[in-house]
């Protein structure tokens, strides 16, 4: 049964999601379009192709890819033990723990920046891709583990007990169920992980020396290059992919979230 | 399918003073079914932990068959469970869910889909192979367990409390499904639960575990009529208790003689005990009989149930109806038939297991 | 009773807060300290007390510090009746009402910033703090939110419930029942509103259009100047503040996180 | 304190299209304790909410003394409540807790502290002003959420399930110690339970609630014995129906003939009803025994459980101790005495109130 929050969600959620296309989309495919228009007078592409078609544009956009990926499928993989550990073990200092995990979230990223940058330039992976994906788990990670814990806090052991004395191996235990009843979880850590590190400035500044040119490095010395055109494209391109992994997840959730949630 | 024999389990765990279990004993003949009691925190789910080998205990033994099983790991021994919760997999279908041991064990998907069919058909659900476990009702689901637990020809079924969440009715139907189920396959089973007249109804012998030590196991008649002692006397429902000294088949108390049976030698000092619905409530003294004051009386439907207070005792007598209602602070007399009455011990026996 | 895994907590946490004292405080306090020398040579206090006494240092840490609690106290006024509806109501869409309430937490805040930037100015509110207090919210009403629906989702009605019974008035039940069984829950998602509120720069940036300087901006444009004694003055005084707040609140959630939890 | 009438309550939740009440009605009188019994989703709780006034009813009124309340802030009814859980604010003490009724009426604190210790005594729990709620044992904390509800002079008390998560013997201790206390000081209650003992042993009305209605109100001796309709009847455990037509004092029906008190005018066609301890299971036939066969057995402490099918029929029959089990496949037969069976209504009554 739909209920009218349920509407007024979906609406406001493709709203919200939209927006952004809409409005750097109305600036990349025009030429002049200043206040008090409503709408801009020139319309072209041009511009828009100049800019994705650059050498330059796509090899930042994988190096962003790139980075991304991995630092969602490495925050996944420290995250879990962390996550599984402090959402079913009580244990006394789990507050302590919690508070810790959330520390990177809140320290001052230019801290961190600076703290990993020292650090880097002595281990020598500053300037490199693996050190700018290692310098984004310091904000991915809190993320992971905060989601599965939530995850892990709803989970219950005794699934696993019944498939391990059905007579399956801890492997398979841990492969076909354990990763089978959490996945709707793992789906939001790793897409909050990708889309954190998919918008990290900061950091990859910092670590990567100007030798990892990912798209927001991109975008931000567009803004102070001052082209709206040039730069309402950039922020389309860096805006789309979020928005495609967003609605990809929110309907994987919608479809199999539900059945999961269920046994709870 | 086996006999089971545990052997002074002691469990402690860590940052805890207290053991959960601490020596405990039991041996269960192949094909039979114990039940086990207790108060919550006993050690009762600890205790199947341990059997399953999820966890290991501290010292003792396990023994299935004479052989020991705590080398082997839990998918190895052949010890399954059963829970409050039916623990489906949510993802798989119903016929998925009862031949998942089947298909760990790598057998044919047309061995396991024939298997799944005959368990279908002891459990009585036949047909419902394709449904997802959400669409099933609760009772469904425990038989769908059940049947998930049977598949693999376990050695040994631990059922853990696996009807407390149904409504009165589908509990008792399935008490009756499980118990013909594990006969007619003779399963040796424990069954764990806190649920008196559940473990009467279906157990072959019950066992009393409190403070991680059998405190009594006996047949559930007998336990249920003259429990051992004192703990395994409250536990089923016994709260009057005699003390006085012992002379000639008189017991001598506070509040009276009584005439007992002595059933051979007993000590000087001894306690005796009733249960409340051998008590009896009348306004006339007679043998047997001391007198007392109404402080309680409580219509409960098919009994009614006195409280009274006989110079320090707190007698609660249960009269079966048709029975009239007595106004509080009435004076009675308190019957205890000479019959009912029997001797317990004040301590609870260490390692009263039966070999 | 104490277990390892506390004692471990509380060592790690004193160390990940006192860590960046010690750093910074090493470098603030000394002359010349460089690679691979273990301690720095010089120790003076000279250049510390110099950039603290300095009137846009005063200045700054004020602004932030006056920032940073006008955002945590708006979000908290926001997110209460939000996670209160979130956490305790069983609505369909809840869903899809985290993941809108989670996207500003996960999208670019490059992109966010432009956004505000082009809306606050025809709002006549960029360059104004007042401007600046609200695009923080952006980032920090997600996380009170989130932190307070968690509350929220173990909390019981039925406290407020027998207190109305009882006599009490609607205002007082929410001033002497609700407000203080969720207290705990208050001082944990203020706390990071204001640490994010503190720790954020390109917001501020944006919107402030250099008319309202806080610690970051300044602590960024020293890192600009390259002199690693006032860069780490700035930064010890940029972290001191976090390091007391998180404190600060361990001991009271240590101390009162307990006694209400119990009930639950 | 005063009298309660409840007329015809509907309420139906929003995107829900079963109505949870549904033209309810039960006129309490002042001073009766009115239990409440149906099964979980039956509407009890909600009621409850809307005597508070915590939701308000669609249709129907709620008289407090014979004027609607309906227009009556919650905390201006004067009708308190106790949950299963205690729901003591965990930050105040005792002392503080007992008085917040009166604290917030701005009652003195030297009044307040009075009536905190009048009322500790009440509950028999004297000088425990100073301690926190966590330091008490749930029995004490459901003791101290009875005199917090109590301070405020009530004008109606309504339990929710207020023993449920107690043990046993201090449940019975806690039923006889409220159900003083409800005497004593004369207060109208509701009782919401589903436990049928407790509801009997307390309640001087039982009103049974089924699909948002009344299905049955009496005196809890008479509910049980004697109950009106089917739904009523199987509330109260009793499974045996026999449908038949009647003639002359006999009923017909497919198993055999029965003799049967008709109890002046009755339809052609009858349906009649008999508690499980009132039938008999004898191995030879006789009067009013109809032949069948043992399909269940089951040993349960007091009494032994019979299932026995016969001819179509199931029959559930509670033989007391002492008794013999009966082997399963057993030919027996089922005795129905005259004077137990009773004639019940198909169809539940729909507002069967007593005014």
């Amino acid at each position: 049964m739909k209920t009218l929050p349920a509407y007024t969600m979906r609406f406001l959620l493709y709203g919200v999601l939209a927006a952004p296309l809409l409005l750097f989309g109305l600036y990349a495919f025009s030429e002049h379009w200043f206040f008090p228009a409503f709408l801009p007078k020139d319309w072209t592409t041009a511009p828009f192709i100049r800019i994705v078609a650059d050498a330059q544009t796509g090899k930042s956009l994988a190096t962003s890819l790139g980075v991304a990926f991995l630092s969602s499928l490495l925050s996944l993989l420290v995250a879990f033990p962390a996550a599984r550990t402090l959402g079913l073990q009580k244990f006394r200092g789990r507050q302590l723990a919690w508070l810790i995990f959330f520390l990177p979230m809140v320290v001052p990223p230019l801290a961190v920046g600076m703290g990993l940058n020292i650090l880097f330039m002595r281990l020598g992976l500053a300037g490199s891709l693996f050190g700018v994906v290692l310098s984004h788990l310091v904000p991915t990670i809190p993320y992971t583990i905060f989601t599965l814990a939530g995850v892990f806090a709803g989970y219950d052991k005794n699934f696993e007990h019944q498939a391990r004395v059905l007579g399956a191996t801890q492997l398979r235990v841990f492969f076909n169920i354990t990763l089978r009843l959490i996945l709707p979880g793992l789906v939001v850590a790793g897409l909050f992980a990708f889309l954190i590190s998919w918008s990290q400035y900061l950091l990859t500044l910092l670590i990567g020396s100007g030798q990892v040119l990912t798209l927001p490095l991109l975008l931000f010395s567009a803004i102070s290059g001052g082209n709206p055109t040039s730069i309402a494209a950039l922020a389309l391109l860096f805006v789309l992919p979020p928005v495609l992994v967003i609605a990809a997840s929110a309907r994987y959730l919608n479809q199999h979230g539900n059945t999961v949630r269920e046994q709870y | 399918m086996a006999h089971i024999d545990l052997i002074s389990l002691t469990k402690t765990y860590p940052g805890r003073i207290r053991p959960v279990l601490d020596g405990f004993s039991l041996n269960i003949a192949s094909g039979e079914l114990v039940a086990l009691l207790g108060p919550s925190g006993s050690g009762k789910s600890t205790l199947l932990k341990l059997i399953t080998g999820i966890e290991r205990p501290d010292t003792g033994d396990i023994h299935f068959d004479g052989k020991s099983v705590l080398p082997v790991a839990p998918n190895k021994r052949g010890a399954v469970l059963m829970f409050q919760k039916a623990y489906l997999f949510p993802f798989l279908s119903v016929a998925e869910n009862i031949g998942f041991g089947l298909k760990v064990q790598g057998e044919s998907p047309k061995t396991i889909q024939k298997e799944v069919a005959r368990l279908l058909d002891i459990i009585g659900l036949p047909g419902v192979e394709k449904r997802k476990p959400s669409q099933l009702s609760g009772g469904e689901q425990q038989r769908i367990a059940l049947a998930r637990a049977l598949i693999v020809q376990p050695h040994l079924l631990l059922l853990d409390e696996p009807l407390n969440s149904l409504d009165p009715a589908v509990r008792m139907n399935l008490q009756e499904t499980i118990r013909r189920i594990q006969r007619e396959l003779k399963i040796t089973t424990i069954l764990v639960t806190h649920d008196l007249s559940e473990a009467m109804a279906m157990a072959d012998r019950m066992a009393l575990l409190i403070n991680g030590q059998v405190a009594a196991v006996d047949q559930p008649m007998r336990l249920f009529q003259q429990p051992p002692n004192e703990a395994a006397a409250r536990f089923v429902g016994i709260t009057t208790f005699l003390k006085g000294s012992l002379a000639h088949g008189t017991l001598r108390t506070d509040y009276g003689n009584l005439m007992v049976n002595t059933n051979g030698h007993m000590a000087n000092s001894a306690l005796f005990a009733i249960r409340p619905e051998h008590i009896q409530v009348q306004q006339h003294p007679g043998q047997n009989a001391i007198p007392g004051k109404v402080v309680g009386c409580m219509y409960r439907g098919e009994h009614i149930e006195y409280q009274i207070a006989a110079s320090g005792l707190a007698i609660r007598a249960r009269v079966p109806m048709p029975a009239a209602m007595v106004p509080h602070g009435e004076n009675v007399f308190v019957v205890f038939p000479q019959e009912y009455l029997f001797a317990i011990n004040e301590q609870s026996v260490r390692h009263s297991s039966t070999t």
